[in-house]
């Protein structure tokens, strides 16, 4: 490992739902759980309101990783949402994987509100994944990364 | 092809129909045009050869608006469009007459140009073989050699959807139609991004493909107006063009009949298909396999769910 | 003066060039042919007659960004981007393609010259590339290009074995001068390239568009044609794309756009096509609501309008990229046909 | 002119403005003073010309520039609110700054053929923008002119743009006659009530004025089909297109109709002109 590699610091993007995996941030924090300051939290209605073009933005705007998190199935507030985002990003994710994105740039995780503590050891675990993955260079616009 | 126009000749007489779309003959032999013809005068222009591969099915969501019945010609592959066009609520069924043609596999002049065949006068189908006058002398291939790529993965001889069927069809598929997808799969990561980076540079981002797709017909596209700053009308960096690319494939999830369309418009000849196969195999893995447009009542998987479904790790998109 | 060099020293040839400037030249990516920057690893394609686009994106990208903006203690700040500085090369323009350039040349080189366009043409030396076998789409002899003979800074004719090269301008004798490798021709070499010469435009006599005229379209036309009704007859096929705009070697339309880099905006500009629904769309409306006027209105613009601002120059060169491209089977020539055919009745 | 080079900038290039004055004409029409950062004009230009004026991110946009040539510190632009660009100009503050690029497009031929003549303008709303900077140039040039009348109307008295300046300037002014109009009677205004081709065809000038015409195309249609009943022949009447554009200067390609730009060759048309274009404005 270079030095440069060792200073990488990735910038990882984390949707969350406003009713479960965003409570499980807070808990998270209100709890002293430590996950790393990389992670910028973008709170979304629903884990099912993020749409393709979100995720394929925010790599466009310099992040390395992206994580989504809703949810358990069949807990969602409005029912039946993160079903349909499971659906949506298993063919998502095997779309960007098979046009030549390295595996687990993005994923997909439920949390509950009660789980501050998978919230951080999730995020702890994929900005670990991220930094050994390495800088996001397939899929980032250049005019952004002056 | 006289059958075809005496038919619809009747039926415009008739008043069984308003108008017809089919394809008008051209000056060339390989270039027919889709048309609407409203008299049986213009029917005199009325052709259909082998090189009517264009599917008519989105033409009739704009006749839909117009007073009476289209009687519309569509091959076997088409009518998967129609009927889910028709499941989309675009065309209005009631207000068109499908006759079913036959159709033993379209080919191209642009196939024909590969196989380095150059100056073409004129081609003639012989069955099996083409003979083509050329400039610089006769050549003559396999007719299969020159068909399009939709038509060696042929979904069968079968009209999903028509009033009446004229012509007899044949099932032309030669290849498994997930092969070169998979064969991507067994690649390694990085090859397969070489592998689309160097075909998607090429694209030109003229929206051919993304016009001529029977389901893309949103009444305004993300990538049209002024609301998105990274989504223009070129592709600015190459991020933008697999952007536009993941895009249209995935907003087509679900609803794609694989009917080959953007990939046989693409001025560059970027197999656009293998993303949207890529979906429908994953799809059928995923979820049980599923036919877009064979039915016009059978749920999308995109649209479904089951308490019980893989998670979103399950989809890879090939080796590391 | 005619010189020469043999087929197989191409490759030496293309490495000379590239000591001077840059070299483009078509290059086969991925299936399909079009002008790239050369070097030792480029799989170099001369057969294939035209390029899938045409050259004019070496003059005028596709994208190019014009300035940015970022705003520095509260001041706006504007950064005009720097104009093309090296030189380079452009290997193996066909005719039409050429006669593109000068088209193009009339709008951005026209008061007030377009610096940016002006720049690149200045760096720019054209080697025109003369047709030895034109194909089915072709019809440059409508518009009075003759492929045998194309012209350029230099042009080249390549036979089975040999390639021969002149120099017809001070810039492209400049480069001629700096390579050392190109033989003398002899008398034979000379009847050799004339006899190729004449059995090209014999070939172009038997195209099928051969007898493809314009009678009737120039400046003067705009009221018959504009209010012609086959209009509505011809666009109908029309999807509404861009192949025909962006495949073509005049097109020249454009759009200025923004874009947010999160230190800055940069604005650059980028092909726009007239067939494109909100080409003409403002706050007020849009006063080209169908797509049969903007079908008419490229046609017209290409037949009438341009014409009537150049000296009767057409801004279509025959290349006949839109026959080869148009997923609807659509071009200039059904066109031109229909109103001759019209004529005719 | 625009084409010079010699500073070595492209023409797309525009130069920084800062806003130095806001004036609220409208509810919805604010006027926008714009100076070089060290002060000063950024450009001269004429009556009837345009700028693109661009708040960088957002968008960019041809305005008329409203000011006369003759006011030698700035460039005044009176812009209404309608769409994505001028929402997010109206809602800039003095000392602001936006990029600017002109000027652009011809102008109305105040050194020629409309000396010496009788003029009559006649504008509708927003319409009067372009029209105010020739009224300005011919007020400081008031011997080279003859008689100036001014019809001007809009839908309600606020929505008179300029009214101040009207009421208080123009209206003294010799040899100028102003006449106001809004679409419906409203408390406080003892003026006239009704559209402007109406009262154009009550007041009856004499057709030997030169017409200068700018407002709503439809206001701009019934105007000129009333001009013609009062014997005006379209070579006396002037007006101004508006289409989209982007470059500004002829090449970009989108304000094109018959062979004309209209940012270039535009956008003052002579209604004879017009008539000789396609039918597509």
């Amino acid at each position: 490992m270079s030095i440069d590699d060792r200073d990488f610091r990735p910038v990882i993007a984390a949707f969350c739902c406003n009713w479960c995996s965003y409570a499980g941030a807070d808990l998270a924090g209100s709890s002293r759980m430590k996950y790393p300051a990389e992670v910028k939290i973008i709170r979304v209605p629903c884990s099912c309101r993020v749409n393709p073009m979100f995720i394929l933005r925010t790599f466009e705007k310099g992040a390395d990783g992206v994580i989504l998190c809703g949810c358990h199935p069949g807990d969602c507030h409005y029912s039946t949402g993160n079903y349909y985002t499971r659906r949506r990003m298993a063919s998502l994710i095997s779309l960007m994987e098979f046009v030549g994105l390295e595996r687990g740039r993005v994923r997909v995780e439920w949390v509950s509100a009660a789980e501050g503590a998978k919230f951080a050891e999730t995020m702890n675990e994929f900005v670990e994944h991220i930094r050994a993955l390495g800088k996001n260079t397939r899929l980032e616009d250049l005019r952004c990364k002056n | 092809m006289q059958e075809l126009i005496e038919r619809a000749k009747a039926l415009l007489a008739d008043g069984t129909v308003s108008r017809v779309l089919g394809w008008r003959a051209t000056d060339t032999p390989f270039g027919p045009e889709p048309a609407f013809f409203e008299s049986g005068e213009e029917l005199n222009e009325f052709v259909y050869n082998c090189f009517c591969g264009a599917n008519l099915s989105k033409y009739l969501i704009e006749s839909s608006a117009l007073e009476g019945k289209t009687l519309a010609f569509l091959k076997p592959c088409d009518t998967y469009s129609f009927n889910q066009l028709c499941k989309e609520h675009r065309i209005d069924r009631g207000k068109t007459y499908i006759i079913g043609v036959g159709c033993k596999g379209k080919i191209t002049v642009e196939r024909l140009h590969e196989l380095g065949i150059k100056g073409i006068l004129d081609v003639e189908d012989a069955g099996d073989t083409l003979t083509v006058k050329t400039l610089y002398g006769e050549k003559s291939c396999p007719y299969s050699d020159a068909m399009l790529e939709r038509c060696h993965a042929c979904k069968g001889k079968e009209h999903r959807v028509a009033d009446e069927v004229i012509g007899e069809s044949a099932d032309t598929t030669d290849t498994d139609r997930f092969a070169k997808v998979t064969e991507l799969e067994q690649m390694t990561s990085k090859e397969r991004y070489a592998f689309f980076q160097a075909e998607l540079s090429k694209c030109i981002r003229c929206n051919a493909c993304r016009n001529v797709c029977p389901v893309c017909n949103c009444r305004k596209c993300v990538f049209d107006g002024n609301a998105f700053d990274s989504v223009q009308k070129a592709n600015a960096t190459e991020f933008e063009e697999k952007m536009f690319h993941i895009i249209r494939a995935f907003h087509v999830a679900g609803r794609c009949t694989d009917c080959g369309e953007c990939s046989r418009v693409c001025p560059q000849g970027i197999p656009l298909h293998l993303l949207n196969r890529k979906l429908i195999k994953d799809m059928d893995a995923f979820y049980g396999e599923y036919q877009a447009g064979e039915d016009t009542s059978t749920v999308s998987p995109l649209t479904a769910y089951t308490e019980h479904d893989i998670e979103p790790e399950a989809g890879k998109g090939g080796n590391e | 003066m005619t010189q020469r060099l043999s087929r197989e020293e191409l490759p030496r040839l293309y490495a000379a060039i590239a000591q001077v400037a840059d070299l483009f030249l078509p290059v086969k990516r991925a299936g399909k042919t079009n002008f790239a920057l050369w070097n030792t690893q480029t799989e170099v394609d001369l057969d294939t007659l035209k390029t899938a686009k045409s050259p004019k994106d070496l003059f005028f990208p596709q994208c190019e960004p014009l300035y940015t903006c970022d705003w520095r203690e509260g001041n706006l700040t504007v950064t005009a981007q720097a104009l093309a500085e090296r030189d380079f090369v452009v290997f193996g323009v066909r005719g039409c393609d050429l006669r593109g350039l000068d088209v193009l040349d009339r709008v951005f080189l026209s008061d007030p010259v377009d610096s940016f366009y002006a720049a690149r043409r200045e760096h720019g030396t054209v080697i025109a590339f003369a047709c030895r076998e034109p194909e089915e789409s072709c019809f440059c002899r409508t518009f009075g290009v003759d492929c045998a003979e194309p012209g350029g800074d230099v042009t080249v004719w390549l036979t089975d074995g040999t390639l021969y090269w002149r120099a017809n301008t001070p810039k492209g004798q400049a480069l001629t001068d700096r390579l050392d490798l190109l033989g003398k021709t002899d008398d034979a070499d000379e009847q050799r390239l004339a006899a190729e010469q004449t059995a090209a435009r014999e070939i172009i006599d038997r195209l099928p568009y051969a007898n493809l005229f314009l009678d009737g379209w120039n400046g003067d036309a705009t009221e018959a044609r504009f209010a012609s009704p086959l209009w509505e007859k011809l666009y109908r096929p029309c999807l509404a794309c861009g192949a025909c705009t962006f495949a073509c070697p005049t097109c020249q339309c454009y759009d200025i756009r923004d874009y947010d880099t999160g230190n800055g905006v940069q604005r650059f500009r980028c092909w726009d096509s007239c067939m494109y629904s909100d080409f003409t769309m403002m706050a007020h409306g849009n006063n080209r609501t169908s797509q049969m006027q903007r079908f008419r209105q490229r046609f017209m613009h290409k037949l009438v309008y341009f014409p009537a601002n150049n000296d009767g120059m057409y801004s279509c060169v025959g290349c006949g990229r839109c026959v080869e491209q148009c997923p609807s089977g659509l071009n200039i020539v059904k066109v031109i046909k229909a109103f001759e055919k019209e004529a005719k009745k | 002119m625009s084409g010079c080079n010699c500073s070595g900038r492209d023409v797309l290039i525009p130069q920084v403005g800062v806003i130095t004055d806001i004036r609220t004409e409208t509810p919805d029409v604010k006027s926008f003073r714009v100076c070089a950062p060290g002060g000063g004009k950024l450009f001269e230009h004429m009556p009837g010309q345009c700028a693109m004026l661009c708040v960088p991110g957002v968008s960019e946009g041809m305005f008329s520039i409203t000011s006369s040539p003759t006011v030698q510190d700035y460039q005044e632009f009176s812009i209404k609110r309608c769409g994505m660009l001028t929402d997010h100009l109206h809602s800039l503050s003095v000392g602001d700054q936006i990029t600017v690029r002109g000027p652009y497009g011809n102008h109305f031929p105040v050194e020629s053929e409309l000396r010496g003549k009788d003029l009559l303008f006649v504008a509708g709303g927003i319409g009067l923008a372009p029209l105010r900077s020739v009224i300005g140039y011919v007020s400081d040039h008031r011997a080279d002119y003859g008689t100036v009348d001014i019809l001007y109307g809009s839908r309600s008295k606020e929505d008179l743009v300029k009214y101040d300046e009207i009421t208080g300037v123009w209206s003294k002014a010799d040899g100028v006659n102003v006449h106001l109009t809004i679409d419906r009677a409203e408390d406080g205004w003892d003026g006239h009530v009704g559209f402007v081709p109406a009262y154009l065809k009550e007041l009856g000038f004499s057709s030997d004025k030169t017409a200068l015409l700018c407002g709503p195309p439809i206001m701009i249609r019934f105007s000129l089909e009333t001009l013609m009943e009062m014997g005006f022949s379209k070579k006396q009447v002037y007006t101004t297109l508006e289409l989209r554009m982007k470059c500004g200067v002829g090449k970009c390609g989108r304000c094109n109709i018959g062979s004309k730009y209209v940012c270039k060759d535009g956008p003052v048309f002579r209604c004879d002109e017009i008539d000789a274009l396609p039918d597509e404005y």
